[in-house]
């Protein structure tokens, strides 16, 4: 944190001062580390079995929050009879199709609830039945199912029970085994965070978005979840887990998300199922408890926000203007439909692929099989440049003249030249101001797709008479969409402050809507984004608020505004007992005011405001209406918080250790390697290692972890084009430990060559004990710490480590692994030319690579190939 | 409530009653003691605004509190500074010794965060200087009995500064005047005065200042004077995160430095001392003092930097009866016949 | 003859800093030296660029340029602090090494040729309807409706304001281009 | 500062305790210097020191040989004097980072700095001992110029050690740690450079002062030189090696050639030549090694940080 997010890591100094105790937890001895009062170096990528270790440490002590968890959590919730753990399987749920799982097996017993996030589609649950009309009316009315419970947590199918035997082997001895972390150390770690932790103290997790760039990355975070919720620290005060986000709008592009699977507000994008109408698309995404039950009012809200007076009850309110999805379109899928020429324009906005995402040369190999590419950014970055001096063109494999694709470099304004919102790792949006007129052709991308959209608006109404039925039937959605935003100054620059009005939505009068409980579904409200609004309520930009933090509580909710409700914690009816009242003066932070009968204290509750704590709702209630007063996860479907996840995950409901895609030991915890629902890629480009025990895997003996610094960037599109930062962090290197060094011969500030199976960088070698062997199941491991915000541009250039990495993904989220792989390296700077493409043919052949290498236990990708038109999977799981 | 009467808001406690301005303009530190006597030259002197000719009415002297124990080497300061004096960059060369890149002060250089690696010998818990592996400082190669993984690293970092002596032998020797004392008590040159003659260089007993390679004047860091002179604070305390440089006056700051002192001693850290805050050290005390966890040479600092205007005086003695003997050599030497 | 009053070896004899170490040895310049940003035409209330910690920066600006941007003493976040990139925040937004032009290249091109803004963003909306028009998927085999084109992406997001966000997932979609992806996921 | 690094080569990560052998081990920040290293430049400033030097003693010289009618020394005496102060102060002109300032050298009179003094020595001196030159080529005013040479004579014996407070008053330990037998090097250097100009410049008849001013001067510089390494304890390790180490025994073995030299140089006009020669030679070369010692001490942080650290608070 110290390294990425120095300014916020002020308060873990804060927190110091007032004897607070900071444990760091790294493959790397870091800058924070430096800080920290434990350090706890790990192998990279064994997280799970560590969390699980606490875990296990936790349930078997019996030191978790017993009131907390019995009335906060499912863990009372008895699962489904056909439910088998990993432990039963030896390495898998039940539910496997070889390649994904079908999640019906995971279910509670009794009743289906539909996950808040994640996979949420749940139409084979929802309408297996051919009649898909039938089943959406009579949802309405019908009484809500509840699962059954069984609070004295003893049922043997009841989710604290399957907690317990999940973890039982998650001993101190395996996680020394795994991780390298001696049973000394993990035990100081156990004790502190037990010890911090009920109702008078409470511990907070903090990770950098790193964390989730793992084959079960999402699992890392639900490990931790699970420990949050066990010990009691969600919701509250001083706990919770903190995602350290790395650009300045982050949470921003995934609340109002420029990505496949969401619509603004984490309502999901629909997917391609049989006549699929509005009222189906909420019965399959709204859930029975909670507040997606008003799914409806925010989707006819921005139907309204985006297609006004077109969208009326009549048409669905323009429902079937939203293009439907067919399973995963991530970026890595899309880069593939490029090389495979289905993609033909490509707008790169504010990003570097070329150098910035894994297996880089697979990006490049996209790029330059484009029709056209625009690329909008403030220097000249490698993907704009990958044509004229990318690594292709400097070892040979390509010229110039051989790419064909058309790119147009268009300079983008910077924060300083433009108004608008950034939403912060709070979830907070503030408002910076334009200070000054961008030069040249410099323009914001508000401007420039304000002015696109406009063009071709006009292009399509000019030529509606030449087109055909067919041609104007789609270009509907675009001559109807809302797209008249007042204009300022000379380079007309659309007004940010009327766009962010229209993502706070407005009543049927046109004012300024003040809260999402306000949204409804009959037309008459608009909202571009439900979680934003409030923003403008009373006609105030509440972004741009900058009420001194000294004039404020320490909650400051005067500055800027935090979606939902401006709310600073969410969860936060978790920081009052059942009965409302806090769980101790020291942690107060929102409490049941009995006389005002109103839910009252330091922060906007995270709660219906006068449903009392007793409240208990009515058998055929639904959404909000139906959580008990002492259900304070609003958003879930049964109101509690899930220890365990029985929808919404492709890989499982509960954490478990698996080997990352590449790693040199064998998975001693089941004879399943790898995470088993993993989504791979069958590329030539793509080819995976072998690992653990099968032949070859000694080909990459060592283990290798990006990483970043505090002197760039990500990418380093921002900073390596910076002679103030450039100089203080000049160029590539890896870092490692001298007891390596000496193993392979590597000179402090020499040159030395990483290489994997899809490429070979080259650094100077930065000799440093921060960096430890560790033991791992008898063997000892070397770690190699590779940064990665170079590339061949800028001030100070460098190989980009994405070089090395292949395309290995969470199946959920579809987020691939860069924080464990394996590598060797040794001596000298690497080859050029075409000796470059030998030395990795060589590696590939002692390795003895092909095309099925590392995708054994889980064929899953085996035809996760372009889905053509004629192709008849038309289901929403991935097959 | 914070001594010099500013509201102390538990989080901008700090931050906020540091900020020079108006209201400290007279100086809370009693009334000036008379510059004359024997400390004109060296050892303590409690105003040497005063000494240098400014009226009672200058402000509190005001300098820099460097806690090392809370910087995280994020090198905000480095940047900061150089952002706000429009400094270029002086070169892009890894020097290997681990993230210090910048290696050392200079005349575009005012801030540098120094990066120490050391390993903790478990038994004796002496600290070992790792130094550069392969070459440089003493290094000790890990005995392999000690169990490795049981090996404690401890990563020392801090951010140096020109220390703006009580007595600043860069001030002292300057031919031209160029080097003054401010009147918030801190050392800066007058770029418009400075012909480049470098006699600062040599006599900085830190090793400082230095003369630009183009321009070829000396450049320090002047703590800022001209956001002082707005009421600004310094840009690299301004942007420290931790809040490790820590901008004051200097009576509070010492003040602060021995309670913090207190603290990390009480916490076992004893291996923390203070360095530059005694007014009776080889150079009057420092106006930029700090807190370090090990000897001051670790860091690259001097262990008993003294100003040898001390020595002045004897110094100018014996080159006069150098010089007396010269010019009776010659005479003696027509003494003699005219052979 | 005034500049000669100022002689500082006068001041040393006739003033209160006899050695010339402070008051008698300062310059006309010294004496007239401020901070910039009092010179400055507004201060404007603005964000870091970079990570997600959200530090409230002040932008100083003068005859329409930005002169310094240091942090916001106000946030309750920030509490006026920046990080190494938050205070290089200057150097980013005036880096000469920004580009002002327009830079196209054609197909098989092996230099960047000029191209005014106006005309560019013409050729862009041309492609768009082109390509929109060669790859649109109406419905798939079984006559499920899909209405999209698979023939548009986009990358990028995470360091644009929650406003292009909005403009940009709005004509996308409207447009039927699904593969709209951004740096939350890489 | 990069562009300083070639200064500083030496130290970059070299082990400060090779090949050094009574070191004791020491602890610094990678090997890098404490102090920095002075920017002057090569040949300017041991050049500005050692003709300052010889325009003093020259000086004295010139204004004896006029009491005690030794016309042709004295000639040759004040015509020194000014040409050595001349070129001193251009050398000292041409050092400066910003030439066109030189004029500042006289902004201020800081007594705390021996610049600022010396400039106000060396200004009066060199425009005096000009003038006396100018009357004594021209012959103009040559009464005035007699009283005007006897006003620099004055000032003379500080030419020739004002350098050496100049050197000893920084942090650099060579210079400092031998700042009281420096001041005696420096004198003997003047008079031996003196002595040695007047011995081969003027006409041998008179050169009898300039010859005995060219064997004590040169005996006197090599006794002052070998006390200052024997009191100099750790310091004088950088004066025995490297390029000061050999400079130093050059110019040592020239001083003994240039007094030998200068009692047979009254019957041979050659060996008066070679008097001058070497006698110059080893005031320069003096100079020139007394400057690249301290320049070794400010670059090695051993002299720095062993003294301070093992002699505690500095009364030494």
């Amino acid at each position: 944190m110290a390294e990425a997010h120095p300014v916020g890591f002020q308060w873990v100094m804060e927190a110091k001062r007032r004897g607070a105790k900071v444990i760091h937890i790294d493959p790397r001895f870091t800058r924070t580390s430096a800080m920290a009062d434990t350090f706890v170096p790990l192998r990279a990528g064994s997280d799970i079995a560590l969390l699980g270790g606490l875990i296990n440490y936790v349930l078997r002590g019996g030191h978790y929050f017993h009131e907390y968890v019995a009335a906060y959590t499912n863990a009372a919730t008895i699962v489904d009879e056909s439910y088998a753990d990993t432990e039963d399987l030896d390495g898998v749920f039940s539910g496997f199709t070889g390649s994904g799982y079908d999640q019906s097996s995971w279910y509670y017993q009794g009743a289906r609830i539909n996950p808040a996030a994640g996979e949420r589609d749940q139409w084979n649950d929802v309408f297996g039945s051919p009649d898909p009309d039938r089943a959406a009316s009579e949802g309405e009315s019908t009484p809500r199912a509840e699962p059954e419970t069984d609070p004295s947590l003893t049922h043997p199918r009841c989710v604290f029970q399957i907690l317990k035997r999940h973890f039982a082997r998650y001993t101190p001895e395996l996680v020394e085994q795994l991780c390298g972390i001696d049973r000394r150390r993990f035990h100081e770690v156990a004790e502190a965070l037990v010890a911090n932790s009920g109702r008078e103290r409470t511990t907070a997790f903090a990770y950098a978005v790193g964390w989730t760039h793992h084959t079960v990355g999402v699992q890392y975070i639900r490990a931790a979840s699970i420990l949050q919720l066990l010990l009691g620290n969600i919701g509250r005060p001083g706990g919770g887990i903190l995602a350290l986000r790395g650009h300045a709008s982050i949470q921003g592009s995934t609340d109002i998300p420029t990505l496949f699977d969401l619509l603004p507000g984490y309502i999901p994008m629909p997917q391609a199922h049989p006549n699929l109408s509005l009222d189906g698309f909420v019965a399959t995404n709204a859930a029975d408890k909670g507040y997606w039950g008003n799914i409806r009012d925010y989707v006819v809200s921005l139907l309204k926000a985006w297609w006004g007076e077109y969208a009326t009850a009549e048409n669905d309110f323009r429902f079937d203007h939203l293009p439907r999805l067919t399973g995963d379109h991530g970026s890595f899928r899309t880069v593939i439909d490029q090389i495979e020429g289905g993609v033909r324009g490509y707008f790169v906005i504010g990003e570097n692929p070329a150098v910035g995402t894994a297996n880089a040369h697979q990006q490049r190999m996209g790029l330059a099989n484009l029709d056209w590419l625009v690329v909008r950014d403030l220097n000249m970055i490698e993907t704009a440049t990958f044509w004229k001096n990318g690594p292709e063109i400097d070892e040979g494999e390509t010229t110039p003249s051989e790419i064909g694709t058309e790119v147009f470099f268009l300079p983008a304004a910077a924060h300083t030249e433009k108004d608008g919102t950034f939403t912060n790792t709070q979830r907070m949006l503030q408002w910076h101001h334009k200070a000054v007129e961008p030069t040249g052709d410099q323009r914001s991308d508000l401007w420039f797709f304000y002015h696109l959209g406009l063009r071709i608006k006009s292009k399509l109404a000019a030529r509606r008479f030449e087109r055909d039925a067919r041609q104007r039937e789609r270009d509907r959605p675009v001559l109807e969409l809302t797209w008249d935003y007042p204009t300022e100054g000379e380079i007309a620059e659309p007004s940010a402050d009327a766009v962010l009005r229209e993502i706070n939505g407005t009543d049927a009068d046109g004012r300024a809507l003040s809260s999402y409980t306000l949204l409804r579904s009959d037309g008459s409200t608009r909202s571009g984004c439900w979680i934003y609004c409030g923003v403008y309520a009373g006609e105030i930009n509440r972004a741009a608020r900058r009420e001194p933090g000294e004039r404020q509580s320490w909650v400051a909710p005067e500055w800027g505004w935090a979606w939902p409700a401006n709310r600073r914690i969410l969860y936060n009816r978790a920081a009052a007992d059942p009965q409302g009242r806090p769980w101790s003066d020291r942690k107060a932070y929102v409490w049941w005011d009995a006389e005002q009968r109103r839910w009252t204290g330091h922060d906007v509750p995270d709660f219906d405001a006068t449903k009392p704590p007793d409240y208990l709702p009515a058998a055929d209630a639904h959404g909000p209406d139906a959580l008990r007063g002492t259900d304070p996860f609003v958003m879930q479907g049964d109101g509690l918080g899930w220890l365990y996840a029985p929808a919404g995950l492709r890989d499982g409901p509960l954490p478990t250790h698996y080997e990352p895609q590449e790693s040199p030991l064998r998975n001693t915890l089941h004879s399943t390697q790898r995470n088993p629902a993993r989504q791979l890629y069958h590329r030539p480009e793509n080819r995976y290692q072998p690992s653990g025990a099968e032949p070859g895997a000694e080909v990459f003996p060592y283990v290798f972890t990006t990483f970043r610094l505090t002197e760039h960037h990500t990418a380093g599109g921002m900073s390596r084009w910076l002679p103030h930062l450039a100089e203080l962090a000049p160029a590539m290197f890896f870092e490692l430990s001298p007891e390596l060094a000496a193993e392979r011969e590597l000179v402090h500030l020499g040159w030395a060559t990483v290489i994997t199976a899809r490429g070979a960088i080259e650094g100077r070698v930065l000799i440093t004990q921060r960096i430890r062997p560790l033991r791992s199941n008898g063997r000892t491991l070397h770690q190699i710490g590779i940064p990665w915000h170079w590339g061949p541009n800028g001030l100070t250039t460098g190989d980009a480590a994405n070089e090395l990495l292949g395309v290995a993904l969470d199946p959920t989220v579809h987020i691939m692994e860069t924080k464990a792989g394996t590598c060797d390296i040794r001596p000298g700077s690497r080859p050029r030319g075409a000796e470059l493409g030998t030395l990795l043919a060589t590696y590939r052949a002692r390795a003895g690579i092909t095309e099925d290498t590392g995708t054994e236990d889980s064929p899953s990708a085996a035809d996760a190939r372009y889905p053509d038109v004629s192709d008849t999977d038309g289901g929403g799981d991935e097959s | 409530m914070s001594p010099d009467g500013a509201a102390e808001h538990p989080l901008f406690g700090l931050a906020r009653a540091a900020q020079p301005g108006g209201d400290v303009r007279t100086s809370a530190s009693g009334p000036v003691d008379s510059p004359a006597g024997g400390n004109r030259l060296s050892g303590p002197l409690a105003d040497p605004s005063a000494e240098a000719g400014y009226s009672e009415r200058h402000p509190e002297r005001m300098g820099f509190f460097t806690d090392t124990s809370v910087c995280i080497g994020c090198k905000a300061c480095e940047v900061a500074c150089k952002e706000w004096n429009l400094l270029e960059e002086d070169g892009l060369d890894l020097t290997g010794m681990s993230y210090d890149n910048t290696t050392e002060l200079g005349a575009t250089t005012w801030r540098h965060v120094a990066f120490v690696e050391q390993r903790i010998d478990p038994s004796t818990r002496a600290r070992v200087d790792i130094g550069m592996p392969g070459m440089g400082a003493p290094s000790t190669t890990p005995e392999e009995g000690a169990d490795s993984d049981a090996t404690e690293v401890r990563w020392l970092m801090s951010s140096d500064v020109c220390k703006h002596c009580t007595h600043a032998a860069c001030l002292d020797v300057c031919p031209t005047g160029a080097l003054i004392r401010s009147e918030y008590g801190t050392v800066v040159v007058q770029d418009d005065v400075c012909n480049g003659c470098g006699y600062c260089v040599p006599a900085c007993p830190y090793g400082v200042i230095d003369i630009h390679p183009d321009n070829g004047g000396a450049f320090k860091c002047t703590l800022c004077q001209d956001r002082l002179g707005s009421g600004l604070a310094p840009a690299c305390a301004t942007a420290c995160p931790t809040e490790s440089i820590q901008y004051g006056p200097l009576d509070q700051l010492r003040q602060r430095a021995e309670q913090r002192l207190e603290q990390l001693h009480e916490q076992g850290m004893t291996e923390a001392r203070l360095y530059g805050q005694d007014p009776t050290d080889g150079v009057g005390g420092d106006g930029a003092f700090f807190l370090l966890l090990d000897e001051p040479e670790v860091y690259g600092l001097p262990p008993d930097p003294v100003v040898t205007t001390r020595d002045l005086p004897a110094m100018a003695a014996h080159a006069a009866i150098a010089a007396a003997t010269a010019a009776l050599t010659v005479a003696a030497c027509f003494l003699g016949g005219r052979r | 003859m005034r500049e000669w009053l100022r002689w500082p070896v006068l001041r040393q004899l006739t003033g209160s800093d006899p050695l010339g170490r402070g008051q008698a040895a300062r310059s006309a310049a010294t004496d007239r030296e401020h901070a910039r940003t009092e010179d400055a035409d507004e201060v404007v209330g603005s964000v870091c660029p970079y990570c997600a910690v959200g530090c409230a920066q002040r932008v100083y600006v003068r005859d329409g340029a930005v002169t310094q941007i240091e942090g916001d003493p106000d946030s309750p976040v920030s509490r006026g602090r920046l990080c190494p990139k938050g205070s290089a925040s200057r150097s980013l937004v005036t880096s000469p090494a920004r580009r002002t032009r327009v830079a196209y290249r054609r197909p098989y091109g092996t230099e960047w040729e000029e191209l005014d803004l106006d005309t560019a963003v013409d050729m862009i909306a041309e492609r768009v309807i082109r390509t929109r028009d060669e790859t649109w998927q109406e419905t798939d085999s079984d006559g499920t409706r899909l209405r999209r084109t698979m023939g548009i992406a986009s990358l990028g997001g995470a360091t644009l304001d929650n406003e292009e966000n909005y403009l940009m997932k709005k004509l996308y979609t409207a447009l039927g281009a699904i593969q709209i992806e951004n740096q939350a996921r890489i | 500062m990069k562009a300083r690094a070639d200064r500083g080569a030496g130290a970059e990560g070299s082990d400060r305790s090779a090949g050094h052998e009574t070191r004791e081990p020491f602890r610094s920040y990678y090997g890098r210097p404490i102090i920095k290293e002075p920017t002057w430049k090569v040949p300017d400033v041991p050049a500005y020191l050692y003709l300052g030097g010889m325009a003093g003693a020259s000086s004295v010289m010139g204004a004896l040989a006029q009491l005690r009618g030794y016309s042709r020394l004295r000639r040759v005496g004040l015509l020194c004097a000014a040409g050595g102060s001349g070129a001193s102060v251009l050398a000292l002109i041409h050092d400066l980072g910003r030439p066109r300032r030189f004029l500042n050298m006289l902004r201020v009179f800081k007594p705390t700095s021996p610049l600022s003094v010396g400039s106000w020595i060396l200004a009066p001196f060199s425009a005096l001992s000009g003038a006396v030159a100018v009357s004594e080529l021209t012959g103009f005013a040559r009464p005035l110029a007699r009283v005007v040479a006897g006003f620099a004579a004055v000032l003379a014996p500080a030419m020739t050690t004002y350098t050496a407070v100049l050197l000893a008053d920084t942090a650099v330990p060579g210079w400092h740690e031998t700042r009281r037998e420096l001041p005696f090097v420096f004198a003997f250097s003047s008079v031996a450079a003196a002595g040695a100009l007047g011995t081969g410049l003027a006409p041998r008849s008179e050169a009898a002062p300039a010859r005995r001013m060219a064997v004590i001067g040169s005996l006197g510089e090599l006794l002052a030189s070998r006390v200052l390494e024997q009191r100099a304890g750790r310091i004088a390790e950088a004066y025995r090696t490297g390029r000061a180490g050999t400079t130093l025994r050059t110019a040592r073995v020239l001083a003994a050639g240039c007094a030998l030299g200068a009692l047979f140089a009254r019957r041979s006009g050659s060996v008066a030549v070679l008097v001058a020669a070497s006698g110059t030679a080893a005031s320069a070369a003096t100079r020139y090694g007394v400057f690249e010692a301290g320049r070794e001490t400010a670059r090695d942080p051993y002299y720095t940080v062993v003294p301070q650290r093992q002699d505690g608070r500095s009364e030494r």
